[in-house]
């Protein structure tokens, strides 16, 4: 949010105010369900079968987190997610800048028929290829490992796309320059270009993180032993139909719980993750 | 360029390594849901209530008994068949799964599970002991695939106190349909009386309550389900019958509607209807619940097994969970673990009948403290009536699967009775041709 | 100091050729620019000297060492680019030291030589700054900076101060003249402005067309063209050109005649021209004075008056509709659509033959 | 090509190779647990025949419908609602994003206690007006709008961030020669603002088409694609007939469906990007 727009500029006054209002109050009903789920949290499941709309009257009780903290699965989840995540995002990095750079700036036959190839992979979903990837990685044994829930991530060929177009964008002058400095090909690529694509990687770094987090098939195909669910797939496991023994508090203690770091995380890099996010779009 | 290559090398080695399993782990993959909180590491059983407090107390109490084993407990979402198919798949499957006894063809079939006979009798468990229902589930081609641990079926729970009020009980008892007019006219009596509707039922995102009604109320009339294992017969007036009458419920508001599992539980509970039609498994809640004082159900739970509706037969759909053994390599260590643990559920089979389930083991339900069980008289007519599927037909969750959607189609008014039965048998029939 | 050695340099795209055949030697410490219209091969014949292009036939030495096969970082040679070519990431001190790193230089030197090079190009406060921070005659020292550390055989200018507005470029313009005093290295410097050459260049290598078209110093470019291209894309204004005939003149030059009649007596000698099917006259602006009418051999329509101030540029058109430049005093009255006269002064014109080679007058004291 | 490589070894295994395989199986009556054989079309003339896959395609379009528009049009309220500097814009702006990186599990879970006929917060709101409850999710008309609500809520972040980004792009010039021409508050909206992103208009519809074709995770949690097939979209059917009923060869032929339709997206936005300057 570098400058501010004058969007505004003409008639301000009342109707910039109704705007607000009804902004805000958008954000409210956006806020609801977070804190109905908070509320929800906040009550002995006993309670909550009785009647939710306690969930306004004391008492609290921060019960139910105190039960996750003792039994609750959604720490290995939540360090799982945070192994894949991570580990995606810093995979796809590596290799969409290696490729990118590599489309952007080396010559080898096939080049360009190569990276078209490569585009067309953009219109692959990932349903359509997901059942036999899952038999292939069955095959090759990776089922359960974490690198068989971050491979397939780095396998999409969006982060090339986005990487090769900013090597692009960087002028030939500076490799040129760093030849002359005496830098060799790799550090050139390493210490004079990559370090020049910082916001793209951002983008891409979460974006690639985001996308990990939320993944949830293939998780859920993959990663079947208990040990290797990550945050997506563990609350799944508590909230169909019969496993709703746990509780409604329970439950929703540990959607809290579990979103926490991630939100906080959020709230302190927000300004970060606006700009990566508003970076795809230019 | 070499080290970032050498740096992603070995993190991919790293990251492969994943779960290691230790040579006397074996992991336990069940359904029953989660209870850590209240259960994690409790080993007395008998104060557990509920399938999930009784199950992990029981897995509890078997760690502590076998310290040289560990055994990793893997709940799942019920029924667990989608992530069990893909563990399979993998070939990473669990050591122990708990499965319906009318899954288990599916498996077998694919020798995706191991016979256990022979090591059963080996640890003592005597598989002839096996109810006959039971027995007829996990006994296939000759060899025993699985450890039952219970048999269960649809039940009607009953609120005494809503039937005291409509004039539903005599000497104690509540009075019960025996026809599909008569249960119309309870119904509207109920209904009349209380303001309530007389049936609870999970009628949302539920598929297998309506295939255990029209399995019961099919086999009632004596009524050919699967003509053989390849077709099923839905367009029949029997079918029809069955389904007319639960739209006709609907209809007329005599059912509690858009509830789902969790909401139809905690409805019944808070008083909302008259019967609620659902399994053995929660009988042990409803029981302690009716013991709570000023409830709507205090002093006023009783259970039936489904009522017979149809002259021709006495009869209730039943199903019933076993303990499976996925083919895999395991270590001897493994394996004898795996059997210890089934002998210790097969000798507390009563414990785990607490939930409500009927025993898998005749000698269990002939017992002087089984029968001392609140409400267990009342159903333990159901080992004789209760009657499985064919055990030839495959993919019977599947199978539920559709019935139920195209049941819930039809009561719900989606459809017309005869569409949707019509579709069912498609659908169902496709399914069932294109099993390899 | 070595000098430079460029022998029968080759350059292909493709199908194209973009550098044909070019021979050029450059002395130790001598200053050469490259001047000639966008796309005539001079920026691409520098960035082969740099090692950016490659050479496809041909040799080029620097001193006793043939570099055409070593990498540009082997060469000795620095380079400044265009648009700089910092690295944003890295402060100008990291900018100004990385080459030196690269070929692990001691810490302690490449201290010293990036603090002598920011002392002498008067940037040692921005030395921790990126260059993102600083303004663009900034950047432009620092890029010379860059390129000073590395106590380079050959310096390389591609055009450097094309992105600064024009009392920088002034400025800039000097401080290189006086860098280049400084440094015991060659320069070659690459430009389409001919100001900036005639200002810096020991001597100039004009090329148009992916060939070079002369080499020599600015006043030889300038008083000696040795084609039209070189006399046209040379001072200001172009120089004029007529088709024109040959008669003798008096002590063996020639005269000419323009398509209107007017005479215009050389200095070039007879005996030199070749045999040529036709000529062409040239003659600066400067060699023609505007006149009353009937004064001067020639007369025409006044159709654009440009005052410079110091002096007057009329464009006239004469009869045969043939438009020259001629120059006037500053304060000139001719106004437009007045009919002038024009005086030509032929003793510094050249002929162009039909092979377009100019030839010139005779100089003094020789008779080439 | 060493710099590519390792990026292209894991894309020709983990999708070109997938890709193609999934073609080659679609063309096998196959089971999940071994055997196979080959039928050729079979398996894509049941599809056309199947009224389940038919309604799933029909459910996938629909929501496309009910979802994409409204993301787009909200979108930009929000965008322009909150594209100014002040305090309160940028926690709207967070807030407004912050649905955006919870997982599906838990914004499912949150929006089945908010839909809940049964104690769900919308039935207490109703309550307190004397309302009987909505049964949002077990009503066949309900069900994918209710889905359809939940996705919007997750997913409005990033059209919102799509269109601030645009937004700054607009040339100050534009606006303030808009206000020397007396432009009104709605004219600029109209002549200035608009016109100048409707690029990223057509690149926020497509992005968003193509992400809500792959919807999965909220109608399998929430509804399970019932009732009637109501709520069932195309990549819930694949995966309950790959993994629930064990024939792949049939999950994957309707795989190749919906990559054929993602494929046209996907082209849709090529052209969009390639006539970047005709915008």
């Amino acid at each position: 949010m570098t400058t501010q727009l004058a969007s505004g500029a003409v008639g301000r006054g009342f109707g910039d105010r109704l705007i607000l209002a009804a902004t805000i109050a958008l954000a409210i009903v956006m806020v609801i369900p977070m804190l109905w789920a908070v509320g929800l949290s906040l009550k002995t499941n006993q309670e909550l079968l009785v009647d939710t709309q306690s969930v306004l009257k004391a008492p609290w009780t921060l019960i139910n987190y105190y039960d996750i903290l003792i039994g609750s699965g959604v720490f290995r989840w939540l360090l799982n997610s945070i192994i894949v995540s991570t580990g995606m995002s810093l995979g796809v990095l590596v290799l969409s800048s290696l490729a990118g750079y590599g489309f952007a700036r080396l010559e080898f036959p096939g080049r360009n028929v190569i990276f078209v190839l490569v585009l067309f992979g953009l219109a692959i979903p990932e349903q359509a290829v997901i059942l036999v990837r899952h038999q292939l990685f069955s095959d090759l044994d990776l089922h359960n490992t974490y690198a068989g829930l971050m491979l397939p991530g780095m396998s999409a060929p969006f982060g090339v796309f986005l990487m090769t177009q900013y090597f692009k964008a960087i002028p030939t002058e500076i490799d040129e320059a760093a030849m002359l400095d005496n830098a060799s090909r790799f550090k050139i690529f390493w210490r004079v270009l990559l370090p020049m694509t910082l916001p793209a990687q951002a983008t891409l770094g979460i974006f690639t993180f985001l996308h990990a987090w939320n993944d949830y098939w293939w998780p859920m195909v993959s990663g079947t032993n208990q040990q290797m669910y990550t945050l997506t797939v563990g609350i799944a496991s508590t909230q169909q139909n019969f496993a709703e023994s746990a509780g409604l508090g329970y439950l929703m203690a540990q959607a809290v719980f579990a979103s926490l770091p991630v939100l906080i995380v959020y709230m302190f890099f927000q300004k970060y993750i606006v700009r990566a996010v508003s970076g795809a779009a230019t | 360029m070499i080290r970032p290559i050498a740096i992603l090398l070995s993190c991919l080695a790293l990251t492969s390594c994943g779960v290691q399993q230790p040579p006397n782990e074996i992991v336990v993959q069940r359904f029953f849901g989660t209870c850590n909180a209240q259960y994690g590491t409790r080993t007395d059983v008998a104060a557990a209530e509920g399938e999930c407090g009784i199950m992990t107390t029981l897995i509890n109490k078997f760690s502590a008994e076998n310290p040289d084993v560990r055994v990793r407990v893997s709940p799942v979402a019920w029924p667990g068949y989608n992530q069990l198919a893909a563990q399979l798949a993998a070939g990473d499957p669990p050591d122990l799964v708990t499965m319906h006894l009318s899954s288990i063809p599916d498996y077998q079939s694919r020798a995706l599970i191991e016979p256990l006979g022979k090591d059963l009798r080996a640890v003592g468990v005597d598989p002839q002991g096996f109810t006959a229902a039971s027995s007829a589930g996990v006994n296939i081609q000759g060899d025993v695939f699985g450890l039952p641990i219970d048999n269960w079926a649809p039940l009607w729970h009953i609120n005494m106190n809503y039937f005291r009020q409509a004039g539903l009980v005599k000497d104690g008892k509540p009075i019960l349909p025996r026809s599909p007019e008569e249960l119309l006219e309870h119904a509207r009596r109920f209904k009349a009386a209380t303001g309530k509707p007389y049936l609870v039922q999970t009628l949302a995102i539920e598929r297998a309550s309506y295939a255990r009604n029209l399995y019961t109320l099919l086999m009632q009339q004596n009524a050919t389900i699967f003509p053989d294992p390849q077709h099923i017969h839905l367009q029949s007036p029997e079918a029809k019958r069955v389904v007319d009458l639960f739209r006709q419920i609907y209809v007329e508001d005599l059912t509690t509607k858009n509830l789902d599992y969790a909401a139809s539980t905690n409805a019944f509970i808070n008083g909302a209807g008259g019967v609620f039609i659902v399994g053995t498994w929660l009988i042990g809640d409803f029981e302690a619940e009716s013991r709570r004082a000023d409830r709507p159900l205090s002093n006023g739970y009783t259970v039936r097994p489904f009522p017979q509706l149809y002259a021709a037969r006495d009869a209730t759909y039943i199903d019933g969970h076993a303990w499976v053994m996925p083919a895999k390599e395991r270590t001897p260590q493994q394996r004898d673990a795996v059997f210890r643990l089934l002998k210790f559920f097969a000798d507390n089979d009563f414990e785990w009948s607490r939930t409500g389930h009927l025993p898998a083991y005749q000698a269990v339900i002939d017992s002087e403290r089984f029968n001392a069980l609140p409400h267990r008289r009342e159903i333990a007519k159901l080992s004789a009536t209760g009657m499985t599927l064919p055990a030839s037909v495959q993919r019977q969750f599947p199978v539920a699967d559709i019935v139920g959607e195209e049941m819930s189609a039809a009561i719900t008014g989606h459809k017309t009775v005869d569409a949707a039965l019509a579709d069912a048998e498609h659908r169902i029939n496709d399914l069932l041709f294109h099993v390899l | 100091m070595p000098g430079i050695e460029l022998k029968n340099v080759t350059k292909t795209f493709g199908a194209a050729t973009v550098i044909d055949n070019v021979s050029l030697s450059i002395r130790p410490h001598e200053f050469m620019v490259f001047l000639g219209p966008s796309g005539c091969g001079k920026s691409t014949l520098l960035r082969m000297i740099a090692g950016l292009e490659s050479v496809d036939a041909g040799e080029i030495w620097i001193g006793d060492r043939r570099v055409d096969q070593l990498a540009p970082g082997e060469r000795r040679v620095a380079m400044v680019f265009q648009h700089y070519a910092l690295y944003p990431h890295m402060t100008v001190r990291e900018n100004m030291s990385f080459g030196l790193r690269n070929v692990r230089l001691p810490d302690a030197e490449i201290d010293k030589r990036v603090e002598a090079a920011a002392k002498m190009l008067e940037i040692a406060h921005l030395l921790d700054r990126k260059p993102g921070q600083i303004s663009g005659g900034q950047r432009q020292r620092v890029a010379i900076g860059r390129a000073i550390v590395k106590e380079p055989h050959l310096f390389l200018f591609d055009e450097p101060l094309s992105n600064l507005d024009a009392a920088l470029r002034v400025r800039t313009r000097l401080e290189i003249a006086q860098l280049h005093q400084r440094v015991d290295a060659a320069m070659i410097f690459v430009t389409h402005d001919q100001i900036e050459a005639m200002t810096l260049a020991h001597r100039i290598v004009v090329m148009n067309n992916r060939k070079i078209e002369q080499i020599g110093t600015p006043m030889e470019i300038y008083s000696r063209p040795a084609t039209t291209f070189v006399a046209s894309f040379v001072g200001t204004p172009a120089m004029n050109f007529s088709p024109v005939e040959l008669s003798d003149g008096p002590n063996g030059f020639v005269s000419a005649r323009l398509p209107d009649g007017a005479i215009v007596a050389t200095r070039i000698d007879k005996a030199s021209l070749p045999i040529s099917k036709s000529f062409k006259l040239g003659i600066r602006a400067e060699s023609l004075e505007i006149c009353p009418v009937g004064q001067g051999e020639t007369a025409g329509v006044a159709q654009f008056v440009e005052r410079l101030g110091d002096r007057t540029l009329v464009y006239v058109k004469l009869s045969d509709g043939l438009t020259i430049v001629a120059g006037d005093t500053g304060n000139s009255r001719v106004a437009i659509n007045d009919q002038v006269g024009v005086k030509f002064d032929g003793s510094d014109a050249h002929l162009f033959d039909d092979q377009d080679r100019g030839h010139h007058a005779v100089l003094d004291g020789s008779a080439t | 090509m060493l710099y590519v490589a390792p990026f292209l070894c894991l894309y020709v295994i983990l999708l070109v190779y997938p890709l193609f395989g999934g073609f080659w199986l679609s063309l096998h009556k196959a089971d999940l647990f071994g055997g196979r054989r080959f039928v050729g079309f079979e398996n894509f003339v049941r599809l056309s025949n199947d009224q389940v896959f038919l309604g799933a395609v029909g459910n996938t379009f629909y929501f496309i419908l009910l979802t994409v528009p409204a993301l787009a049009i909200i979108g930009l309220g929000l965008a322009l609602a909150l594209n100014r500097q002040t305090r309160t814009a940028a926690v709207l702006r967070g807030v407004f994003f912050s649905s955006s990186v919870l997982s599906v599990t838990i914004v499912t879970l949150l929006w089945k206690v908010v839909y809940a006929p049964e104690g769900g917060f919308v039935a207490n709101l109703l309550e307190v007006f004397g309302r009987p409850p909505i049964p949002f999710l077990s009503s066949a008309e309900l069900a994918l709008p209710a889905i359809a609500i939940t996705t919007i809520w997750w997913c409005i972040g990033l059209p919102m961030m799509l269109f601030l980004a645009a937004l700054q792009q607009v040339p100050r010039e534009l606006y303030e020669a808009a206000a020397l021409d007396n432009a009104g508050r709605w004219k600029t909206l109209w002549n200035v603002t608009l016109p100048s992103i409707r690029r990223t208009f057509a690149l926020v519809l497509i992005i968003e088409v193509v992400l809500q074709f792959q919807l999965f995770g909220q109608a399998y949690l929430m509804t399970q694609g019932g009732p009637n097939n109501a709520s069932r979209p195309m990549v819930l059917f694949l995966f309950e007939v790959g993994f629930t009923r064990w024939d792949v060869g049939y999950a994957v032929a309707a795989g190749q469906i919906l990559f054929g339709f993602i494929a046209i997206a996907a082209f849709a936005q090529y052209l969009v990007a390639r006539r970047k300057e005709a915008f």
